[in-house]
Order: C-alpha cells, then structure tokens, then sequence
C-alpha cells in the first residue's frame, strides 16, 4: 500500500506492479483506477486519510486474498488531486479469471464503504466536507 | 485517564478525559451539542483497532478515536 | 480493438489507451491483463483469430457500453505468445464504478465464451489445440 | 454455389457445394466422417455474422464458416 502527495502517476504505478508480479505466474491482472470528473464546478478534491486504520483494514484485504492465491495492491492520492487527474489505484493479480474479477469488485466496495479516507470539493480553494457523498462505516453510531 | 481524537471533517482538538468504558466516552460526548451530531453517522477506533462493543474496558493511556463517513477513491 | 503479432506491449497500450480517455471524464477506468502462465511443461501458447467475427463482436460491445455511457477496448496476440508474456488487454472506461465493475465482468467472460479466437500449447515447438480449456460458441451444434 | 470454411483447429480445406439451405449444409457435411465429429460443438456463420436457423435460405456466393470452441485471453 503506497499512498502519494497529489495525483498518482497512474501509468508508473501500473507498470510497476507489474514488474512487481513478473515472476508471480498470475493468469489475471485487474486493475481500477479512479479518476476525479470535472463535476459541480470543483476544482479538485482533497483527501485525509488515517493511515493507522488504513493499514489494519488492507493488511486485513492481503490476508483474504492470499488465502485465494491472489496478491492486492493499492495507492491513494492525500491532499488534492485536479479533475481529470487520479487518487486512486488498486490491482489484484490472480492465477484464476474468476477469482480476480470477483475480488477487484468486492475489493473495491469495502474500500469505498471501509477504507479511513475523507473526501472534500475544492471551490475558489475551499475545502469542502463531500458529506452527501460519504458512508458511515461498518459499526457507526456505537458512541450514539 | 483516556485520549478521544476526532478524524477528517470534525473541526475538534482531542479531549483527555477519564473513563472506565466506551460507554462513558459516549456519555461525555453527548454533553458537547456539536459533537453529539456526528456521533450516529462515526464508527470508533481503539488504539487503531475498530472496535464494535460499549463494554470494552479501557486503561490508561488508551486512544479513541471518532471517524466520520468515508469516501475515498 | 487491435490485434498485434506476437505479445502485447501491455504497459504501452495501458498507458495509450489512459491517454485517449484523458479528456472524455470517465471516473474508473478497470483494465484486465491477461498473462500465458508457466504450466503443463508449455513454452508458449499460440492464437488463431477469425477478425471478421470478431470484430462484429466487439461491435456490439461498444453499442452495449455506449448506451451505459461506458467505453470498452480489446487488445489481443496473434501467433505465438512465450509464458510470462500477455496475449490479452481489455478495458472498460465509465462515469461510474458499478458501470465499470459489472462491465469487465460481463465483457471477459463473453469474450471467453464467444470470441472467435482458438489456442493452442506450443510444446517442443509443436502446436497443439487446447480442446480441454476451449468452450463451443453460443448456438454451437446448429448442423448436427 | 456457396462456400464452407473451417475456422481454428479443423484440417479442412474450404468445400464449394450447390445448397438451398444451411441445412443442405448439414446434411453434405455429414457425409465426412472426420467433419461430423466436429459439428456438434461448432457455431456457424454466414457471410461473419452469426447465425442459429437452419431455414435460412442461401443465394449463389454466400460464404458458411464453421468455428470449432473457442478460448481466447
């Protein structure tokens, strides 16, 4: 898990993950990445990201698919990140199709339902709490 | 005595405070009308650990920390 | 869709095909590579393809995503194609990341089912027909 | 007269025959015995679009092609 300053430099990472896993025998390499759209006049969107919680949860995600035969990766954008420009990168290599397509898709949602990262619009250089766009997580409103 | 962090959007300094639970964090916070608002939507974090359960007893030096709605990617 | 004699060049056509979307505001961008794994003794494996039929196929597939509002691309070998090496590259580009998840999905699998494309186990140089890992195409048997 | 060709993995020059139907097709096919064994699991196409109808009628220069399973990636 690699997080970065800014935008992600999608194409290195791609490539270096796949460097990575040359010798891994893997069948399939999924990749998803995640770009902001020029949407609702934002300039960019900026990211907090509690990285303690973070690890714990994709430590949890390496486990998973190791027991699958299957290797994931991520990298996330902290700060802001300009439209058209991406925040997000994850990958899971798999000797097995179906085993790939099925874990990038559950992968993928656990982090957007899961994952300690905080989104904000950028108006005129304001940060602004994306609170209509986010999820409570697992277990919230115990302290309620 | 505890330390209560507060993670992303909640505009709030950590709060040192003494507690025998987590029930008893929940009882303090809801004193504070701003924070009482988040309290339904946040998970909690225990030392890093997300945690699920009011009974948990803590000790000194235990961290909480209070996490509001997510959205990355 | 293109195809390329021998292995692709799978972080040039990742990259290029980023690069085509750039300005086209897609939110997730999900590529799947597809890797000639080490097994069975194989020093390679080799593809015949059927263009015409392919090419209609993949046709419909884009007429399939537009009206999602999605992208799709293919990139697949011709020939032979060494273990460790890709024979395969296909992408979804959408707005939206359910889009885009159940799109590779449904995309890969069809095209494993019914892409016009045969495979064979280079052994010793010898091309030999993978009939065991091979599927007959939707409406097989129709002059039985 | 129309044309059969054997796509992929099937040794089998293309056949030039006189037939109505896809199912004059099927019938001249059969006559071959290494052919008939493919047949049950190979889809058809008829000028490359895919066709499931043995009624259709053909015209002088169609072109039938035969596709044995298939497995690309």
């Amino acid at each position: 898990m690699d997080l970065y300053k800014g935008p992600l430099d999608t194409k290195e990472i791609f490539g270096r993950w796949l460097d990575e896993e040359v010798r891994s025998n893997y069948g399939a390499y999924i990749s998803f990445v995640g770009t902001i759209r020029a949407e609702d006049g934002i300039e960019a969107l900026s990211f907090d990201i509690y990285e303690p919680v973070l690890q714990t949860w994709f430590d949890r995600w390496q486990e998973k698919a190791k027991k699958l035969g299957a290797i994931v990766k991520m990298a996330h954008s902290l700060g802001d990140v300009p439209v058209h420009k991406s925040s997000y990168l994850s990958a899971v290599f798999s000797p097995k199709r179906r085993v790939a397509l099925e874990m990038i898709d559950a992968f993928v949602e656990d982090f957007k339902a899961n994952a300690p990262i905080w989104k904000y619009d950028v108006k005129k250089g304001k940060r602004i709490y994306a609170s209509d766009r986010s999820t409570p997580m697992d277990g919230a409103g115990l302290l309620a | 005595m505890i330390k209560v962090e507060f993670l992303g959007p909640i505009a709030q300094a950590p709060i040192e405070m003494e507690a025998e639970t987590l029930e008893d964090v929940s009882v303090r916070l809801k004193e504070d009308r701003t924070l009482a608002q988040w309290l339904d939507k946040c998970a909690v974090a225990l030392n890093d650990t997300m945690v699920n359960d009011l009974k948990i007893v803590l000790k000194d030096g235990d961290r909480v920390s209070i996490l509001p709605p997510v959205c990355g990617g």
